[in-house]
């Protein structure tokens, strides 16, 4: 039984760690293309963690929102800003 | 302790990390590719805890990450490709 | 130790700050929010889990087995939506700011000041 | 200030935060603790209600009341979605480019579809009883329906969205949480009391009010993040602002 | 219908309220929508007064979902509140009323397909705000705390085609947002620390704790979101870009309602959370409290006089007056609480009506600049009466209800410590001359045409985008006609003498920590004498002076020759500090939490 | 030790084994496309081993049929979306070379 419980434990450290250095690599990336891609990760992570923390209702919600929603809005956010700024440059270059 | 369990923490302990490092180190291109890598880790991993918990209900999650996880991949490489199209050296 | 557990949420929301405080993207700010809220969800669960319980709802297993608290996953799903609608918003701002303003960088945005 | 001064500023700020943290987390009851008064008070509260899963009846049952704001907060998102991403004044459609698709992303696309909406369905049908519910399975549902724009193109997604529909789906969805908990008031019981008949512990029907709630949050965030969504693509894809506009109201 | 059932209505009226103009908005004609919208507010008011007729002196107490104590505990949700929180949702209630009465002609309903949709906001923010007022449950308060946030961020950016109001609304959902989180950080150590989530039930629980480094930061983190909400230094920044920025009917709920609602939280979760044997003493509280009141009145006060954007001025006067309200309520005595109600009360009918005139101003001119609207005013003779008693109110003239609460706040404050006085004093005429000055110049032409000098980074507020189409040639009626309503109901708290009783035995429930708990648990319990709330000749002798300095101040701006030098060395550094930097404010809410940490440890 | 329970573990072995030379591949790879490479062991191969393991565990039932589902979405999903990373990463590779400098 105190295997057990050292198997559940050992996976919850992992856990926690992957989801930490996710979050904290995801917080230092400067660029949103790519911080968007490591927050699909920081969602996936914490769904795993959430898993061994036995919430799998949590962990289903944070599947849907945190590795396939907020990724999204933000990848759909940067492309319209990318569709304008191309836009300007265009402007740009005719003028 | 079972063999289930041993097996994800193999999984958790040695396959996530180098799909991690994909995914802080490089392109967004290679980003998705680890992305998709650790989402296909994820789902083994959680294929073996609805036998490791010994709870049946469990595997809901793989499922739902399998339904999602191609799909997300689909449109983030959907995007990046188009950003690309549009002219924009990243 | 296990302290470590809890101390990771206090973690991640400094990163989240700092993320929050260097940064040059108003889009890159959003998502420094969502990692901060992240560590709302490691300390509840953190918080609600009890060693050797599964996890509380009783169809694939008996009503005796020993269950982690309940409440602290329902707080934490209401925290996972209401994040995820707030980020939502915040997005939909981001976008229109930057279409209006030309700018995604908080030190060019000199519209409101003194 | 400038970003050396902030820098500081949050150095120094983050160590007393980092300090008192840490000091908070030695007063907490070690990880793992056995004693969760409020958690199994609510399980056996479950029981009695006949709820399998005690997470749903905390939350469509014991704590709804939480929920109903949960699910305002996103009816508000919403709604404000669709207020921040309308089509300024000066700004117009443009014509969407069919776009390229692989024939193998086309295939797959058109097969995960069908899968999808089951899986969402079955995830929010079996919300009491199993993991899941009506937000996991409505944010699947959403995020299936966007399958189309991958597996076709973007006229294809407008054409299975029927936006205006959903937009009402989703008001209904929020109303009807709201005035479910009527229900109680009408026969005399409390706000949110669930006065339904219990069913069958481990059945799809038991919990009494449980099932319906969680549909209607089902409706709500299947249609509300489908209309969400909407908003964002629509700005990503379609709609254009006029010249010299991008960059001129900024002075 | 019991008097309990009432309480869930308070928030469940605006919610399908919400839901069905949201749905219908768009299929039926406009009128009809406002109609319709306006008796559902309406009927929002007429369920709240007559909680408040039923609740007398006591509390309602009202188990959602039937989850009634067993044994002394619940797992369900209790809504429970004495006439102060009943009040303040009252008070929500009557002011989105008037806002939906104002915006009656007022939007030009910018999505076309979507009609219905902006007075659904509105009665989803009543709905978060009554919720936030009325509820008794920790994480509950959270909820509403996001859902009035949530609404108020998107209403703030309603106008899209302005880049202001974009970064406004940005500045403060992630603010708010951040410190949601902080909040909820907090609510989970002290969920830990006690398994419960109730109010009451969390203070019955920590008695059996020792005051350790758990409970201060709990505290602390718990009290960030409302302090943030509530706009107190350094946590302000956000609200002056937010405020100068919202569609002129969201001011009016922002300003009138929402920050107060801050304020109110933060003392009703020290009194019932943290004010027990074991918790966080008084005087920890109380002394840093009153600080940080203090800090927020002067620089609000400061900040008010410097501007010359109307909205952002009526913004920096609420940061003013929100530390008059947290220094009341931090003096931990009912009178002072009593003062406050009445203040808070009397204050959103002013503040509402000025930002009411400010939207006509900005209808009619397309600006709310002071300087460039210099006497334009005339053609608007009853805006200017109007502007004029706001000011006047703001300063608190008795017998405004302005004045009355502050006097009672002011005797309380001046029986603790004297120099409090000189702040309130001070604080409300600044605020006052700063209304009366721009009042003067703008509706009068008095004073010499303002120059514009560039010395320090400012925002004008000229070049707005009216937030009508096509500016009428006549101002609609009811944007005139709702600030002299609003304006008399300010009067109203101050003469009609039922009010102030009544508030003052609410106030002395507010302060009873152990009558809370009592009712929670169901236990009778005998509450105190009320202390005495009523005009007295000191009061009214206190606000003439600061009506008196006012008027001083208003004048000499106006006519006296412009100096610059000490004063100038001192405000500007400051106004630089409102830099409308995200990454700065963050930097100074994160170094707030850290002050207030170091300083109730100090005390400790 | 049932012989099912040997064969599921032998299975077990196998997947585990695939999936982690996928990993190591990942980041050995030296080029772009190489590194697509090594996903496609790990979907087609690793996963499916892994769910067919569990199914020999639990034996024919429901929860068999949907261990099934996984692992042919996730092989059939798998395949496709390398070949669309693929694809996004050589429009990424043209154009970079078509805008850079003569």
């Amino acid at each position: 039984m105190n295997g057990s419980y050292a198997t559940s434990e050992y996976l919850i450290a992992v856990c926690v760690l992957l989801v930490t250095v996710t979050a904290t690599v995801a917080a230092l990336t400067p660029e949103p293309v790519r911080q968007a891609l490591v927050l699909a990760m920081l969602g996936t992570a914490l769904t795993l963690l959430f898993t061994v923390l036995q919430a799998p209702d949590v962990a289903l919600s944070q599947l849907g929102v945190g590795a396939a929603v907020t990724p999204l809005l933000i990848m759909l956010t940067v492309r319209r800003v990318r569709r304008s700024s191309t836009q300007q440059r265009d402007r740009e270059r005719q003028r | 302790m079972n063999a289930w369990l041993v097996a994800s923490a193999v999984l958790l302990t040695l396959g996530l990390p180098p799909c991690l490092w994909q995914v802080y180190r490089r392109t967004p291109q290679e980003r998705l590719a680890g992305l998709n890598l650790a989402a296909t880790m994820c789902s083994a991993i959680l294929l073996l805890f609805t036998e490791g918990f010994n709870r049946s209900s469990y595997v809901d999650l793989p499922l739902v990450l399998a339904v999602l996880a191609p799909a997300g991949t689909l449109v983030f490489a959907r995007f990046l490709g188009g950003q690309a199209a549009q002219g924009e050296p990243d | 130790m296990t302290l470590l557990f809890f101390l990771a949420a206090g973690w991640i929301f400094l990163a989240g700050v700092y993320g929050m405080v260097t940064s040059r993207n108003i889009i890159r700010t959003v998502g420094c929010l969502a990692v901060a809220q992240s560590s709302t969800y490691v300390l509840l669960l953190a918080v609600g889990f009890r060693r050797g319980g599964t996890s509380p709802y009783f169809t694939d297993t008996s009503t005796r087995t020993p269950v982690v608290d309940p409440v602290v996953q329902a707080l934490a799903l209401t925290d996972v939506v209401v994040g995820a609608t707030v980020t939502a918003l915040l997005l939909a701002l981001a976008l229109q700011l930057r279409k209006r303003h030309g700018t995604v960088d908080p030190d060019a945005l000199t519209g409101l000041r003194g | 200030m400038s970003r050396r001064l902030r820098l500081a500023l949050f150095w120094a700020a983050a160590v007393v935060f980092a300090v008192a943290f840490t000091a908070a987390c030695t007063g907490l009851p070690d990880f793992g603790t056995l004693s969760h008064p409020y958690g199994s008070r609510a399980i056996a509260a479950a029981f009695h209600q006949r709820t399998a899963n005690t997470i749903s009846s905390v939350n469509f049952d014991q704590r709804a009341f939480d929920t109903l704001g949960e699910e305002s907060i996103l009816f508000a998102a919403v709604l404000g979605g669709l207020v921040l991403l309308r089509r300024a004044r000066d700004e117009r459609l443009a014509g969407v480019r069919r776009g390229r698709v692989l024939p193998s992303t086309r295939m797959f696309g058109s097969l995960l579809l069908p899968i999808t909406l089951v899986t969402g369905v079955y995830i929010v049908a079996h919300g009491q009883l199993s993991p899941g519910g009506g937000f996991q399975g409505g944010v699947i549902l959403a995020t299936g329906l966007h399958l189309a724009y991958i597996a076709a193109d973007y006229g294809v997604l407008k054409a299975i969205r029927p936006l205006a529909v959903l937009d009402a789906a989703d008001a209904v969805g929020a109303g009807a949480f709201a005035v479910l908990g009527l229900v109680g008031l009408a026969v005399g019981a409390a706000y949110l009391q669930n006065v339904l008949p219990l069913g069958t512990f481990g059945q799809l029907s038991s919990g009494g009010l449980v099932p319906v709630i969680n549909a209607a949050v089902g409706v709500e965030v299947g249609s509300g993040v489908v209309v969400l969504l909407a908003g964002f693509l629509d700005q990503a894809v379609e709609i254009v602002s006029p010249t010299g506009k991008d960059n001129g109201a900024g002075r | 219908m019991s008097t309990a059932d009432l309480l869930p209505l308070a928030i469940a009226i605006p919610l399908i309220g919400a839901a069905f103009s949201a749905l219908v908005g768009s299929r039926l004609p406009r009128v009809a929508t406002d109609l319709l919208v306006t008796v559902w507010a309406a009927a929002g008011v007429a369920d709240l007064v007559v909680l408040w007729l039923r609740t007398g002196d006591g509390r309602a107490v009202s188990w959602l979902g039937g989850w009634r104590l067993r044994h002394g505990e619940s797992v369900g949700i209790v809504l429970v509140n004495d006439r102060i929180g009943i009040g303040l949702a009252l008070l929500t209630a009557v002011l989105v009323l008037a806002v939906i009465a104002y915006s009656w002609r007022y939007f030009d309903e910018p999505p076309a397909e979507h009609a219905g949709t902006f007075p659904a906001l509105i009665l989803l923010f009543d709905a978060g705000m009554c919720g936030f007022a009325l509820t008794g449950d920790l994480f509950n308060a959270f909820v509403f705390f996001e859902l009035m946030g949530a609404v108020a961020y998107a209403l703030t950016g309603f106008r899209i085609e302005d880049p202001r109001p974009l970064q406004g609304a940005l500045t403060f959902g992630v603010i708010n947002s951040l410190a949601a989180y902080g909040s909820l950080l907090g609510i989970g150590l002290l969920y830990a620390r006690t398994g419960e989530l109730g109010f009451a039930q969390i203070s019955q629980k920590l008695t059996g704790h020792r005051a350790d480094a758990l409970l201060l930061t709990a505290f602390v983190l718990v009290l960030t979101g409302p302090l943030v909400k509530g706009a107190v230094a350094p946590f302000h920044f956000w609200l002056p870009d937010a405020h100068a920025v919202a569609p002129t009917p969201v001011c009016m709920l922002l300003s009138g309602v929402m920050v107060e609602l801050g304020v109110y939280g933060a003392a009703r979760i020290y009194w019932i959370v943290f004010s027990g044997p074991h918790g966080i003493p008084q005087h920890v509280f109380h002394d840093t409290f009153v600080a940080a009141g203090v800090l927020t009145a002067l620089v609000g006060a400061v900040m008010c006089w410097k501007q010359r954007n109307l909205k952002r001025m009526l913004a920096f006067s609420t940061v003013s007056h929100v530390g008059m309200f947290l220094v009341g309520l931090a003096l931990l005595t009912p009178e002072a609480t009593a003062g406050t109600a009445l203040y808070v009360a009397g204050h959103a009918g002013a503040k509402a009506a000025l930002f009411g005139v400010t939207g006509a101003l900005l209808d009619r001119f397309g600006s709310v600049d002071e300087h460039s609207l210099y006497g334009r005013g005339r053609e608007l003779p009853v805006g200017g009466v109007l502007f004029v008693l706001g000011g006047l109110a703001l300063a608190g003239l008795p017998p405004f209800g302005t004045a009355l609460g502050k006097a009672v706040a002011e005797h309380a404050a001046q029986s603790h410590s004297p120099w409090l006085l000189a702040v309130f004093v001070l604080a409300s005429a600044a605020t006052g001359a700063a209304v009366l000055r721009a009042a003067l110049r703008v509706f009068a032409g008095a004073g010499r045409r303002p120059l514009d000098r560039h010395e320090v980074p400012e925002t004008t507020g000229g070049g707005e985008e009216p937030e009508i189409r096509g500016p009428s040639r006549r101002v609609p009626l009811p944007m005139l006609a709702v600030p002299a309503l609003l304006l008399a109901g300010s009067l109203a708290v101050g003469l009609l003498p039922a009010v102030s009783t009544q508030l003052a035995q609410a106030a002395r429930l507010f302060t009873d920590r152990v009558g809370y708990v009592a009712a929670v648990y169901g236990h009778s319990h005998a509450a105190g004498m009320p202390p005495a709330a009523d005009w007295t000749a000191e009061g009214i002798a206190l606000g003439l002076t600061s009506v008196a300095l006012a008027v001083a101040f208003a004048c000499a701006a106006l006519w006296a020759a412009p100096r610059g030098g000490g004063a100038h060395r001192v405000v500007a550094p400051l106004r630089r500090l409102h830099s409308g930097h995200m990454g700065d404010y963050v930097g100074w809410l994160i170094v707030g939490v850290a002050v207030l940490l170091v300083a109730v440890r100090a005390q400790l | 030790m049932t012989v099912r329970h040997v064969c599921a573990l032998v299975l077990l072995v196998l997947g585990v084994a695939v999936l982690l030379l996928s990993a190591a591949a990942l980041i050995a790879l030296p080029r772009p496309y190489g590194r697509l490479h090594a996903l496609t062991p790990a979907t087609s191969l690793g996963l499916p081993l892994v769910a067919l393991a569990l199914a020999v565990e639990t034996g024919p039932g429901r929860s068999a049929v949907k261990l099934l589902v996984i692992a042919a979405l996730t092989a059939v999903g798998g395949a496709v979306t390398t070949m669309a990373i693929g694809r996004a990463t050589a429009q990424n590779a043209r154009l970079l070379r078509k805008d850079s400098p003569p």
